[in-house]
């Protein structure tokens, strides 16, 4: 095992983050650190991860009480010197909400919590957290209530001509239509950068997709980061 | 003709929403804030008509609130 | 001191008999406080008055069973030093008069029961029963609870994995809405609701007590009446927040060795919770109200201890511990409280600012509460004349998987979630039984629920049986090997002579399968009075069962692949009465269908070693419970999308009768070569048949009729849609 | 000193909740009711200083608030 050590931010709601934890040490062949919300200072700067879960119980709006958290604040330093983040659910709800990147998740649109299976497409493999994944459809649970993304007109026309657009929901061959959009996101987007290409937010779980007895997509996901640390 | 429909909480009524909410403001270090309290509120555009406003208490009561735990008040915008 | 009049001493849901027998107790009048806290004791609720006696029937002991009724939850023994906890509870009237909150605080209080003893959840299941889907309410009380069951569990982490759903007229005006929370614990670290130790502290910990649902122990044991509408009580509001906060800081406290006995306090709050501890321990408690956290202003004892707020736990520490625990709790967030002692006079004394405000003796109030042999008497059931109609059997089969008991129920579980901590291998959709993993190993454990109140309405204790062996069954088929049951006994008002008969006779029906199964009872709940404007719902004793998979490979679901052939194992003699079939064709006349338990048994234990033996022959299996065989053929169609033919050389009148019929211990075994099961049933003396090849596109009985499978998903998965969206 | 804060959506941003209400409306026949609209409003008690203001306006936009979608406005009660 490498002697890297990647950091994931634990909030008291956070429930994906043993989960989470299982898939980085296993897929990623690191060691992991748990980051308590309010630490201030992070031992280990090569890569962030914030995991799924209702962080401060989601209440007001998913991920809007995280934010105000120590290390958040921290993680929002370390962005900007290029660090690699990775927000995942409610890690990437939290990302939107401190701005990190762009848009927002709002209610799904039928309005209930969704948890099901879903086909990606990879829209992007220059992405250094895509570059494994090659263009193809990769099939995560998703498993939110608020995973509907939204942004202005003019955002989303910069997300998609910087590529910052990574997943999409689509169907099994990869056909983006309003059919394969669970939740009414724009442009069926699951899961974005920012522009400066190191901070990812996703949707839907890749850590859930690691285990021999179910899909196995999310190991492709985790095996590709191992060259980024 | 619009009016709003305000929905609060009925007193006594746990509201863990702005409990954890002004935890946080707590913790942001605010010491000015002293207490929040959520509630929600509707604008609904309706006919100038006498059934309109009718339908309008029916819809707040049956539908827009939660009578076993919210009170609401129908205010002219 | 003032005396307390009748209006008051009846309100408290008390009968004169009752009230005498505590002054007697106390030698005395009671407060108004001494007589709250009596009523809520001796609540139908709290105290199982009208069923004690029945209860104690039942087998609870077994070679895994390390902890049966009587503590927060049942527990099992599963090897390794692993254990699995688990019970099932109901919060039906609460989530009559708010669906979303009800169903929600009935999923925390659940889990607490559970975690408390230690155990992590692993699991959580429900089941529900709507009134009739024309009924005005049922659609508002559908989506509220399911999202409110699904809110909970989701935002607490644990993930929803089964259960059941299903409507009937008779729960129109009082739906049921039964939760269940399997949790796994290392047997070494259990913990239990005991108190000891002179002069040990208690610490409250939790959300602030509030006003609410005062007097809820006493109203769930009432009869709803026409005005409960208009009189609603308080409703309790969870937070599954501070679930979780309480769960992941006594998780962190229990490996401490600082926790003497814990307990949640659910129903009747704070005196049920320290009335139990100190009466198993059989020591005395000093109570310090003024310290109670209060989220009003200006509460009273009476209100103190009454309280149901939800998210609260009571525990006794060591002294020396006190210090540690409080600062676990403050990393998360919690306001912890020592709020009192325990003390040795036997008494439970209570202190509002400095002042004795109530002083109770712990074991005889326990002890002498009421026991009731209530008489019963056997209903009579009204034959009604109906037009019987005659349905092909591609008419009847259309019918029935787009009825609203069997149509696709994903609108329902797409709402929960089942694959958060990484173990859901099969959910309830996928198979007979959720499996999920034992974390970080190689076995598994299986979980159902079941019911079928129509043939309990019937023949409570026939239908009673046939619940146990269905839950049974599904482990069974799931590759499992049932362990111990749960259980949740919902029935109308037992003061009725017929309600008591189907009260005492399920119980008979519960305990004759469970000891025939070697299959006993660990943990369960009581819910009577279920009654609206005096009509009863059907008796509905649902059946939580756990079983054990110890090699995850052997773990079966629906699954089927082309060219693999289905076998029948067990005999059909064509029972239709109470069938889906004959409901469909609006005869609800008649008996369920009998059943054998050393058939049961012979043939379950058949099936359990074939899998074991020849797993790699074993594509999937599905049990046949209502709608017969052909109904296990198309939900596997369906599930799997693909096509099956099956055989028979049947006349059309006996074709029908053995495709619907309902008999009891028979199963599908969904195989991918025949010589081994073929050689394996004759050395074991099993009736098995092949009846259909998994091929094509199409569901298809040969000579009589054929619909695409795509067709029969259409028609499946239409009816919740429509329903919600009208 | 109480202050409410009024959110709402920032316009042509489309509101699952409102359109839901709105439909079922309809589908009820109360063809009174033209358009429906959700906010929310928070009760903020603070102190009476500048800075409790000044704090309020800093929680209103940083907090309370989301200005991607959303709007906020502060009235004294
Ligand atoms: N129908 C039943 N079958 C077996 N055990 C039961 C049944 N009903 C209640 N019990 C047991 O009685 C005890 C008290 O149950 P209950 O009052 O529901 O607990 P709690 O106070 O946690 O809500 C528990 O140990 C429970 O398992
Ligand atoms: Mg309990």
């Amino acid at each position: 095992m490498s002697k890297r050590v990647v950091s994931i931010i634990v909030f008291p709601g956070s429930n994906c983050d043993r989960d989470l934890e299982i898939a980085v040490r296993n897929h990623m062949n690191v060691k992991t650190e748990y980051i308590w919300h309010n630490e201030t200072n992070l031992k280990n700067k090569e890569m962030i991860f914030i995991p799924g879960g209702f962080s401060f119980g989601d209440y007001l709006r998913s991920g809007a009480l995280a934010t105000k958290s120590p290390a958040i604040k921290e993680v929002i330093r370390l962005s900007k010197k290029g660090v690699p983040i990775i927000g995942i659910c409610n890690g990437f709800q939290i990302l939107t909400e401190c701005n990190l990147l762009e848009g927002s998740l709002i209610d799904n649109y039928n309005q209930l919590f969704i948890c099901k299976e879903c086909f990606l497409r990879v829209e992007n493999s220059e992405s250094m957290f895509s570059s494994n994944l090659n263009k193809s459809v990769v099939k995560f649970p998703i498993a939110h209530a608020q995973g509907n993304f939204y942004t202005s007109k003019d955002d989303l026309k910069r997300l998609e001509d910087n590529n910052q657009v990574i997943f999409r929901y689509s169907s099994e061959k990869g056909r983006v239509s309003k059919i394969s959009n669970p939740n009414g996101s724009l442009n069926n987007i699951a899961g974005i950068i920012n522009k400066e290409k190191n901070v990812l937010g996703l949707m839907p779980h890749p850590e859930r997709a690691v285990d021999s007895l179910n899909d196995r997509d999310g190991i492709k996901f985790f095996n590709g980061l191992k060259n980024f640390i | 003709m619009i009016y709003r429909v305000y929905i609060n909480f009925k007193k006594g009524i746990l509201d863990p929403e702005s409990e954890a909410i002004m935890k946080t403001i707590s913790r942001m270090g605010f010491s000015s804030i002293k207490k929040v309290s959520k509630g929600k509120f509707f604008d609904v555009e309706i006919s100038k008509t006498k059934k309109g406003l009718k339908d309008l208490e029916k819809i707040s009561s049956d539908l827009l609130s939660n009578p076993v735990i919210e009170n609401f008040k129908i205010i002219k915008k | 001191m003032k005396k307390l009049s009748k209006k008051i001493i009846e309100e408290h849901g008390l009968t004169e008999k009752e009230f005498s027998l505590i002054k007697n107790i106390l030698n005395r009048d009671p407060n108004l406080l001494e007589l709250g806290i009596f009523s809520v004791m001796w609540s139908e609720h709290c105290s199982y008055k009208s069923t004690k006696k029945w209860l104690k029937t039942l087998p609870t002991r077994g070679r895994r069973i390390i902890c049966g009724p009587g503590e927060n939850a049942g527990i099992i023994d599963i090897g390794d030093n692993d254990a699995i906890v688990f019970k099932m509870e109901s919060h039906n009237h609460p989530s009559f008069i708010e669906p979303y909150q009800g169903a929600a605080t009935g999923v925390g209080g659940i889990m607490r029961d559970v975690f408390t003893m230690g155990a992590r959840p692993i699991a959580n299941l429900n089941s529900l029963r709507f009134g009739s889907p024309k009924h005005s309410k049922t659609k508002h009380l559908l989506s509220g609870v399911v999202k409110g069951i699904g809110d909970y569990g989701n935002c607490v982490g644990i993930p929803t994995v089964g259960g059941e759903c299903s409507f009937h007229e008779s729960y129109n005006n009082n739906i049921l809405v039964n939760a269940m929370c399997v949790g796994l614990v290392k047997k070494d670290k259990i913990f239990y609701s005991t108190a000891k130790g002179n002069g040990n502290p208690i610490i409250y910990v939790g959300s602030k007590t509030g006003r609410d649902g005062i007097h809820g122990a006493t109203m769930a044991s009432a009869e709803f009446d026409e005005t409960s509408n208009e009189n609603r009580p308080q409703v309790q509001v969870g937070d599954p927040f501070m679930e979780k906060l309480l769960l992941e800081s006594c998780q962190e406290l229990m490996k401490e060795n600082a926790i003497i006995a814990i307990q949640d306090m659910g129903a009747a709050g704070l005196t049920s919770s320290s009335f139990e501890m100190a009466s198993k321990g059989s020591c005395g408690v000093k109570l310090f109200l003024e310290r109670v956290p209060c989220r009003e202003e200006n509460m009273t004892p009476y209100e103190m201890m009454l309280s149901e707020t939800q998210e609260r736990m009571l525990m006794i520490v060591k002294p020396s511990k006190v210090k540690l625990t409080l600062n676990i709790f403050k990393k998360w967030g919690l306001e912890a409280v020592e709020i009192g002692l325990i003390t040795n006079t036997g008494n439970m004394e209570m202190f509002f600012k400095n002042k004795l405000v109530g002083n109770l003796p712990i074991k005889p109030l326990a002890d002498s509460s009421p026991e009731y042999d209530r008489p019963s008497v056997k209903p009579k059931l009204k034959k009604k004349k109906r037009n019987y109609k005659n349905l092909s059997i591609e008419e009847a089969l259309i019918k029935i998987i787009s009825s609203p008991n069997h149509s696709s129920k994903a609108w329902v579980y797409n709402q929960y979630d089942r694959s958060v901590m990484c173990d859901t291998i099969l959910s309830s959709e996928q198979g007979d039984a959720a499996v999920v993993r034992v974390h970080n190993s190689n076995k598994a454990i299986s979980i159902t629920c079941d019911c079928n109140p129509v043939f309990c309405k019937s023949n409570p204790l026939l239908g009673a049986s046939i619940g146990v062996a269905e839950s049974w069954r599904n482990l069974i088929a799931s590759g499992a090997e049932p362990i111990a049951i749960t259980d949740n006994l919902n029935f109308g008002n037992p003061e009725k002579k017929e309600i008591m008969y189907q009260i005492k006779q399920s119980i008979k029906g519960i305990k004759i399968a469970c000891e025939a199964l070697n299959y006993p009872v660990v943990s369960g709940n009581v819910s009577l009075y279920n009654e609206t404007k005096k009509k009863s719902i059907f008796p509905t004793p649902v059946i939580g069962g756990v079983g054990l998979i110890k090699n995850i490979n052997h773990a079966k679901g629906f699954k089927m692949n082309e060219g693999d052939k289905i076998y029948l194992v067990g005999e059909s003699s064509g029972h239709l009465e109470l069938s889906e079939y004959n409901m469909m064709c609006n005869n609800f006349e008649g008996y369920p269908p009998s059943l054998n338990l050393k058939k049961e048994l012979k043939n379950g234990l058949f099936v359990q070693k074939f899998i074991q033996k020849y797993n790699n022959v074993v594509s999937g299996c599905h049990d046949i419970s209502e709608g017969g065989i052909i109904l296990a053929l198309a939900e596997l169609a369906i599930s799997n999308k693909k096509g099956l033919k099956i055989q028979s050389k049947k006349s059309l009148k006996e074709l029908k009768k053995w495709l619907f019929c309902e008999d009891q211990s028979r199963y599908l075994l969904i195989i991918k070569s025949d010589e081994e099961i073929v050689r394996y049933a004759k050395i074991k003396k099993i009736k098995i048949k092949k009846i259909a090849n998994v091929v094509g596109e199409s569901f298809t009985v040969t000579n009589r009729f054929d619909i695409p499978v795509k067709k029969l998903i259409n028609y499946n998965n239409k009816w919740f849609k429509k329903f919600l969206d009208k």
